[in-house]
């Protein structure tokens, strides 16, 4: 454990060291005026602190009406090329290896999850056509950004010395643009899609004890979840709404340069962007797993909007009863969302599994 | 091997913006991009306002290089810091990391599109064949090429701004040097530890009587 | 950076110039703002976007607007910068016609290939895109387009209508510093022949009281040493001049001086960039320069740092300035005055008068006030009093402002004078008849009387007070009933409010120019206005003073852009309609340089043939076009801190023959480096100060003592000016040659127009054709004979103004128009004027632009590095008035006009002061004036016009302008 | 706990790791190459300096040109 806070704390100082290397002076402006004002009594021509002052990044007067024109030096892009080029792209990029080895290995460990009893044959809608637009929406922008975003942060590194640089700069601008034009899009599917997922999003109880057991896969004990069990609440609350506000808002910032913003401002919402898009994708990742390839039967849910009653039984048993006790309707589509307001008994649709 | 390198003896500039319209003229840049600009710190204040112009300074260790991503930023023989406007894909990360706000964009538009990163080239052009159209419409002219040094300190009024190869400027900013010292009460003793028979204060501007 | 304009302008205006001719970016098509475009580029977004993103090689090449490249031999053309008076040589290279690029003129030992902001986009004037490009006409309240046999015809005839009803003083032609002095001197000899003395030009509110000033002192009112010369000075003394940003390239030489050794003192109300760069800098109140430099002087004299010697051999009256100065100037009074401590003072003062030699430089700071002349007298006893003048590294060195503002005072339109400073007295009048080769009875009837040709027309300043004062307080027949502005912007005269009125009340507005200036947009006129498109100084040939007096030769660069016309030519085509075209080119061949596509025109060559034939007063006698142009082909042989040459085929000569270059063009006289110079022989450039105003004056003599004169003179002492008489005396008539005598007998040196006399009295007797006498420290002729420091009419300080008073009131005979000081001044103390506008405003220039600026706010290049006036306010005044920095604000002036200029909260200005530049127009009390312009030809930044709210206040002597002191209130935007 | 321990020992080992392998952020084009096309060389077959040494030496000829020490004195 001490060594595990060492190293930690090590890794801490570097990333500390690395951005104070090239930081401005420690003395205030006005000080460093009072400074210049005498040297030039004392010793004239000689500017000291004058340089000491234009190195810290004050602004001075210059004609032009363009922001920041009387910056004669901002320092913040040392730091932020280095923290860029260096620990987050290198925190990130492995980082994001990690996952996937991680993901990886859980699947050779686990395999898809299978329903253990057999399917009943009567369905149950889970998702009606509008929540599935909208995830989807959110799913094929997130993964273009993603991988767009990849193409900007890693092809310099990992294409050009295989495609080449002309080849490379059509798929950066591409991807630049595709990057650019979707994000916002991005952003509304993600309002969407919260806006229609908030009602099963609620944390209860129940979740804490999911979490506490991460879902019953460490200790294989099964834990009861509402529509949507705790993993999926805390990827809609983290992931969905506050990565989503994080990268979102950052990336807006970065993308609408034409309000005049500082260099400073855009330095730290690309740092904010990185840091948040790294960790919206390593959620997604796992996310994705669980959709796709680790548990069986997910994906359907969100291709057909329908699963079958022992799939919700099995993993989502609070909202089966719910339906089963007709507090929520089997089939929300037609009934135009009238909780709780008949006992209609579920209705095949669509073929089983 | 030379290094190319500009200076700007803030002893010597007097903010009169020659070497950013000589910029614009000789590269007919167009309205809102500036490569050169200049800077005056501690603007009114007795003792303490200078001047500086401020352009690409062809850093040796060049951060926007560092950051592009698609790596158009190339370095000629002589130092020179320049980018390929063809792979440029206009993103504004070298804009993020220059010190110097020397990245310029002909557009800041929404959704990022800035146009092609423009900035002063050491009036040394860019890949193309020099001198030719091509090059001319999007680096502007090659002066290197021609034998001349860039236009901004070719022009400066005060000859404030120098450019070329870096061991002749250090030899002409170092003959300025010594001459300002003349008098001896510069070098020596006196810049070391001060001149003891002058008044210690910064010079007081002192009050004027405005009304009855 | 990212974000190019901070505020909301026009579209027009933009589109123009964000039209992104290459850089790859997406080019906006031309019926787009910037604005629009943005957004649609933005929001609409569609494949042309995306595409243009794309690092395809012919992005960008297919925006191809630049000017033609290539195909033609690239010719290298050698011109002037037209900005400033400084001179700075400029290689143009023009392929096909087309002026493509510009390059320094590392040889130019002037400037030495420097150029400020104005200098290196200079090349823009072969663009021209906001040039007024034909001749057009107001008509309902616009301008349209019309012929140039039209708008001939149509002035012509109106003026031709007007002269024959109202008489030939009924029209006001102001003529142009930026002519050359080829056609400044043929526009003083059209007005001449049209019947009139009402000319005038930009040096009348620029120099003027420096020329009569510095002339009444000790000769000629010129800048007596030159920017190089600045280099061998131990301390320069900047009082009122803004060099750093009104004459940058001077400062290549000051500061090269300051680092081998000079001390720069700086004295301004602001703290300039010259300031910055100064050992020394003193705010002093804005208009006490006075009171400054008599305070000085008085240290100088209580510590007998004066030039005794100097004093007793060369100046006169100095005894009774000391007397003043020692009685009046006190410490305590100068620091009531002016602001400036007694510790202060002393260690200016010493500083001053014990590094010599020390040179003292002023501007507009000190010309433009009601006291100007006697202010730039006080300058010149000063350096008088410490022996500075006549040495090489002292003088008074005056910046003049436009590039040939020097050259058109000295041979161009001046209302009391022809060219040379000959007057308008009959004998002038002959005297210039026979150069021209007219007969004198035939130029008188073209006036309206003798008296009104001998009588000084009225000044650019006063045109106004011409049309709209009561014709009973108007020395002419009829008021003023036409104006023509040929070449000159009206926002840099005062009091815009009135000017607006005269505009509106004259028959007829002709504005002559490249630009249609803030005159086409200013007056709410329906008709009777007509726009002449006029070419610039790169569009002919022809000479050009610099403010050092060196004449350098223009080459044509390329040809008049679209319809414009040289003014020479426009000139000879209105001296046609006149019927005086045979007599107004007499001694000039007419040529066609561009064929048929323009029109015929007096050769430049041979118009500075005739002034050099004429004006031997001050030596425009030996720069002949071919001396010129060979010293233009010769630079690099000059030294460039003598201005001489060393070796090539100008060996011996100074650089542009700075005058007086006495004599013909044969006699090769070198031109004159620094004036009353004494340590040289006058065939080298060497003189002494001028005999002009007697011998004697109360029994006093006023010639040099004995033993001072000009090295290698045959004359040890002092002696009178030369003419036939004295040359007869001296046995030295017989040193003509036959045909001199027939020209010379009963003439003098002025007027000999053969030569003779300069050539005996300079080659074989080594003296001075104008005599040897001393500088006079008491100009008696003057209404203040030693200067006295007078408060401005609008001032802050009514003790002040109570102590020190301002003149009585003028009558009509004083330039035509009545002059009023005492009523003014009395009537604000009164109303307690100062109550209200409490805060003094000054104005001045800016390094971007020039003049009115029309020209050089219409070049994108520079545009951009100003896009809005402003007003400088101390941080105090601004907080004391809830005013932020870049805010608009409200300047409201005693005139009743308020003008919407941005806050510029700075330390640059002190409390109690506030600075404008003067160089914006278009905008009129808040509102922009676009749509008033002609299509096209609006420059690309407009602003409010400083002069707009300024006040009245001329100077007792010129008529010159007060424009540096006047008060002003500011009031936050929305306080209005 | 021992699991969590495990993983995030291993987290941190990662994390240490990848500092380790930080690239120099420095990039060494060659010499007069572009990173895409090759530079145009100033100097050379029908340019106006024959070879490299001619056209240094112009330079800083022209260098000079902005000492005005040298003409003033």
């Amino acid at each position: 454990m001490k060594h595990l806070i060492a190293c930690l704390s090590a890794l801490l100082l570097a990333c500390a060291v690395n951005a104070q290397q090239s930081s401005g002076p420690a003395l205030p402006k006005d000080e460093l005026i009072k400074q210049q004002q005498q040297r030039v009594v004392t010793q004239p021509y000689n500017n000291a602190p004058f340089w000491k002052e234009a190195r810290g990044a004050v602004e001075g007067y210059a004609s032009i009406p363009a922001p920041e024109a009387g910056v004669l030096i901002q320092d913040g892009g040392q730091n932020w090329r280095a923290l860029r080029n260096g620990t987050f792209s290198i925190i990130g990029g492995w980082a994001l290896v990690a996952m996937m080895l991680l993901i990886g290995g859980f699947y050779a460990w686990k395999g898809t999850i299978q329903l253990h009893e057999a399917p009943t044959g009567r369905l149950i809608e889970r998702f009606t056509l509008l929540e599935r637009m909208a995830h989807w929406a959110t799913a094929i922008s997130f993964s273009v950004l993603a991988i767009s975003g990849l193409i900007l942060a890693f092809g310099k590194a990992l294409l050009i010395p295989v495609i080449s640089f002309t080849l490379f700069s059509w798929l950066a601008i591409i991807a630049k643009n595709l990057h650019n034009f979707l994000g916002p899009l991005f952003i509304i599917s993600c309002i969407v899609t919260f806006c229609v997922f908030l009602r099963d999003n609620w944390p209860k109880a129940v979740d804490f004890k999911w979490l506490v057991s991460f879902g019953g896969l460490i200790n294989g004990k099964h834990v009861p979840s509402e529509k949507f069990n705790a993993g999926e609440k805390l990827w809609f609350w983290g992931g969905l709404m506050l990565l989503g506000i994080v990268v979102g808002a950052s990336g807006l910032v970065l993308n609408f340069p034409n309000f005049g913003q500082t260099r400073a401002t855009m330095q730290l919402a690309n740092l904010v962007h990185l840091t948040g898009a790294v960790m919206f994708m390593l959620g997604a990742m796992g996310h994705i797993y669980m959709g796709t390839l680790g548990m069986a039967g997910a994906l359907d849910a969100m291709k057909t909007g329908v699963v079958d009653e022992a799939w919700a039984k099995e993993h989502h048993e609070l909202w089966y009863d719910d339906v089963k006790s007709g507090k929520v309707p089997a089939n929300r589509s037609e009934n135009g969302g009238n909780a709780g307001a008949g006992t209609q008994q579920p209705v095949a649709v669509g073929g089983n599994n | 091997m030379a290094r190319m390198k500009f200076i700007c003896d803030a002893e010597r500039c007097i903010e009169c913006n020659g070497c950013v319209t000589a910029c614009k003229n000789e590269h007919d840049v167009p309205w809102g991009v500036n490569r050169r600009r200049v800077v005056t710190l501690n603007d009114g204040i007795v003792g303490a306002e200078r001047s500086i112009s401020v352009a690409c300074m062809h850093c040796s260790d060049a951060p926007c290089q560092a950051v592009c991503p698609v790596n158009c930023f190339y370095k000629t023989e002589d130092g020179v810091v320049l980018h390929d406007k063809d792979l440029c894909i206009g993103c504004g990360y070298c804009f993020y990391a220059c010190p110097f706000g020397a990245p310029q964009f002909p557009q800041a538009g929404a959704f990022g599109l800035r146009g092609k990163m423009d900035k002063c080239t050491f009036c040394a052009g860019g890949p193309e064949k020099d001198g030719s159209k091509a090059e001319i419409e999007k680096y502007g002219r090659n002066r290197l090429s021609e034998g001349k040094l860039p236009a901004c300190a070719e022009m400066c009024s005060t000859k404030a701004l120098l450019a070329g190869d870096g061991d002749v400027l250090s030899d002409i900013y170092r003959e300025r040097v010594m001459r300002r010292g003349r008098g001896g009460d510069l070098w020596g003793h006196a810049t070391a530890y001060g001149r003891p028979d002058t008044k210690a204060t910064a010079p007081a501007v002192q009050s004027i009587p405005q009304k009855s | 950076m990212l974000v190019r304009k901070s505020h909301d302008v026009d579209g027009t205006r933009l589109s123009e110039h964000t039209s992104m001719r290459r850089f790859g970016g997406a080019k906006p098509s031309n019926t787009l703002d910037r604005r629009s475009f943005l957004k649609r580029s933005g929001i609409g977004i569609g494949a042309g976007a995306f595409a243009s993103q794309l690092p395809l090689g012919f992005v960008g090449k297919a925006e191809a607007a630049a000017p033609a490249e290539g195909g033609g031999k690239p010719e290298v053309k050698r011109t002037v910068c037209s900005h400033c008076s400084v001179g700075c040589a400029i290689d143009a290279i023009v392929e096909n016609g087309v002026w493509t690029r510009q390059e320094p003129v590392f040889d130019s030992p002037i400037n030495l290939g420097a150029h400020c902001a104005k200098g290196a986009a200079i090349r823009e004037h072969g663009h021209g895109e906001h040039r007024l490009k034909y001749p057009m006409k107001l008509v309902n309240g616009k301008y349209v387009r019309i012929s140039w046999e039209q708008a001939l015809n149509e002035v012509g005839d109106k003026l031709i209508d007007l002269r024959k009803t109202a008489g030939p003083d009924s029209v006001f032609w102001v003529g142009s510093s930026k002519h050359n002095n080829e056609q400044s001197y043929m526009f003083r000899k059209f007005v001449s022949m049209f019947g009139s003395n009402n000319c005038d030009h930009q040096a009348r509110i620029c120099h003027s009281t420096t020329v009569a000033g510095v002339a009444n002192t000790w000769g000629y009112g010129a800048m007596t040493n030159s920017y190089n010369d600045m280099q061998n000075t131990k301390c320069a003394l900047y009082i009122g001049s803004n060099a750093a940003e009104a004459h940058p390239v001077s400062m290549l030489h000051m500061l090269h001086a300051k680092e081998t050794g000079a001390k720069l003192i700086v004295i301004d109300p602001r703290f300039t960039r010259t300031a910055a760069k100064a050992d020394e800098y003193v705010r002093i109140r804005s208009g006490s320069d006075i009171a400054f430099l008599f305070g000085m002087l008085h240290h100088i004299f209580k510590n007998g740092w004066e030039d005794k010697k100097y004093i007793n051999d060369r100046v006169y009256g100095m005894d009774k300035v000391k007397e003043e100065v020692l009685a009046k100037w006190t410490p305590d009074n100068v620091e009531a005055a002016c602001g400036v401590p007694e510790a202060r003072m002393a260690e200016i003062a010493k500083m001053f008068a014990t590094n010599r030699p020390s040179t003292l430089v002023w501007c507009m700071g000190q010309t433009q006030h009601t006291i100007g002349n006697a202010m730039v007298r006080a300058s010149c006893i000063v350096q008088l009093a410490l022996g500075n003048v006549g040495v090489s590294g002292g003088g008074a060195n005056i910046f003049r402002g436009h590039d040939n503002v020097q050259g058109a005072t000295d041979v161009g339109p001046n209302p009391d004078s022809l060219p040379g400073y000959y007057g308008i007295a009959t004998g002038a009048w002959k005297h210039w008849s026979t150069v021209w080769g007219v007969d004198y009875e035939w130029l008188k009837k073209q006036f309206a009387s003798q008296t009104m040709m001998e009588k000084p027309g009225m000044t650019v300043s006063r045109w106004i007070d011409g049309v709209l004062d009561p014709n009973d307080t108007i020395d002419q027949d009829s008021n003023l009933k036409a104006i023509v502005f040929w070449g000159h912007a009206p926002n840099s005269q005062t009091r815009g409010l009135e000017m607006k009125t005269a505009m509106e009340k004259v028959d007829m507005m002709v504005i002559i120019d490249p630009y249609p200036t803030a005159s086409s947009a200013m007056p709410d006129r329906k008709d009777g206005v007509y726009l002449l498109p006029a070419c610039t100084q790169f569009e002919t040939s022809g000479s050009v003073t610099a403010s050092n007096r060196s004449l350098q030769w223009r080459e044509r660069v390329i040809s008049p852009l679209f319809e414009s016309q040289t003014d020479h030519a426009i000139m000879y085509a209105f001296a046609k309609k006149f019927g005086f075209d045979k007599e107004f080119v007499k001694n000039c061949k007419i040529v066609r340089p561009d064929g048929e596509k323009k029109w015929e025109e007096p050769e430049p060559e041979d118009m500075l043939r005739e002034i050099n034939a004429g004006s031997w007063t001050i030596g425009y006698t030996g720069q002949s076009p071919e001396r010129l142009k060979l010293h233009m082909k010769n630079m690099n042989t000059f030294d460039p801190k003598t201005l001489r040459a060393n070796g090539g085929p100008c060996n011996g000569d100074y650089f542009g023959l700075p005058w007086p270059c006495y004599g013909t063009p044969e006699l090769k006289h070198p031109g004159s480096p620094n004036l009353y110079d004494t340590s040289k022989h006058v065939m080298d450039g060497g003189g002494n100060f001028r005999a002009n105003f007697g011998v004697e004056r109360d029994g006093v003599s006023l010639l040099a003592e004995d033993g001072s004169h000009s090295k290698g003179s045959d004359l040890t002492t002092g002696y009178p000016e030369f003419d036939h008489v004295l040359m007869k005396k001296l046995g030295w008539w017989d040193e003509l040659t036959d045909a001199e005598k027939k020209k010379a007998e009963g003439k003098n040196w002025k007027t000999d127009l053969s030569g003779g006399i300069q050539r005996v009295v300079m080659k074989n007797h080594g003296c001075h054709p104008f005599g040897n006498a001393k500088a006079r420290a008491v100009v008696w002729n003057f209404p203040d004979a030693i200067p006295q420091h007078r408060e401005p009419l609008y001032g802050t300080n009514a003790e002040l103004a109570k102590k020190y008073p301002t003149h009585a009131d003028k009558g009509g005979a004083f330039w035509r128009v009545k002059t009023l000081y005492k009523s003014v001044q009395d009537k604000n103390i009164a109303d307690k004027v100062y109550e209200k506008f409490p805060l003094v405003l000054t104005s001045g220039r800016l390094v971007e632009y020039e003049g009115g600026g029309e020209e050089t706010r219409s070049n994108p290049w520079l545009a951009e590095l100003q896009q809005e006036n402003f007003i400088e306010i101390n941080t105090r005044d601004a907080n004391d008035r809830g005013v932020r920095n870049n805010e608009y604000v409200w300047v409201k002036s005693a005139t009743g006009a308020q003008i919407k200029v941005k806050a510029l909260v700075t330390e640059r200005v002190g409390p109690g002061t506030t600075f404008i530049p003067f160089h914006f127009s278009g905008w009129w009390q808040g509102k922009d004036n676009l749509q008033k312009y002609p299509d096209g030809a609006a420059p690309i930044v407009r602003g409010e016009a400083v002069n707009t709210a300024t006040t009245y206040g001329y100077d007792s002597v010129t008529m010159m302008q007060e424009t540096k002191t006047t008060v002003c209130q500011v009031t936050r935007f929305d306080a209005a | 706990m021992k699991k969590l321990l495990i993983s995030l020992v291993s987290l941190a080992a990662l994390a240490t790791f990848a500092g380790c392998g930080e690239q120099p952020q420095t990039i060494t084009a060659k010499p007069g190459t572009s990173a895409a096309k090759p530079d145009d060389l100033p100097y050379g077959e029908g340019k106006l300096y024959a070879d490299r040494n001619a056209w240094q030496l112009q330079l800083r000829a022209r260098a000079d040109t902005q000492n005005e020490y040298k003409r003033f004195n």
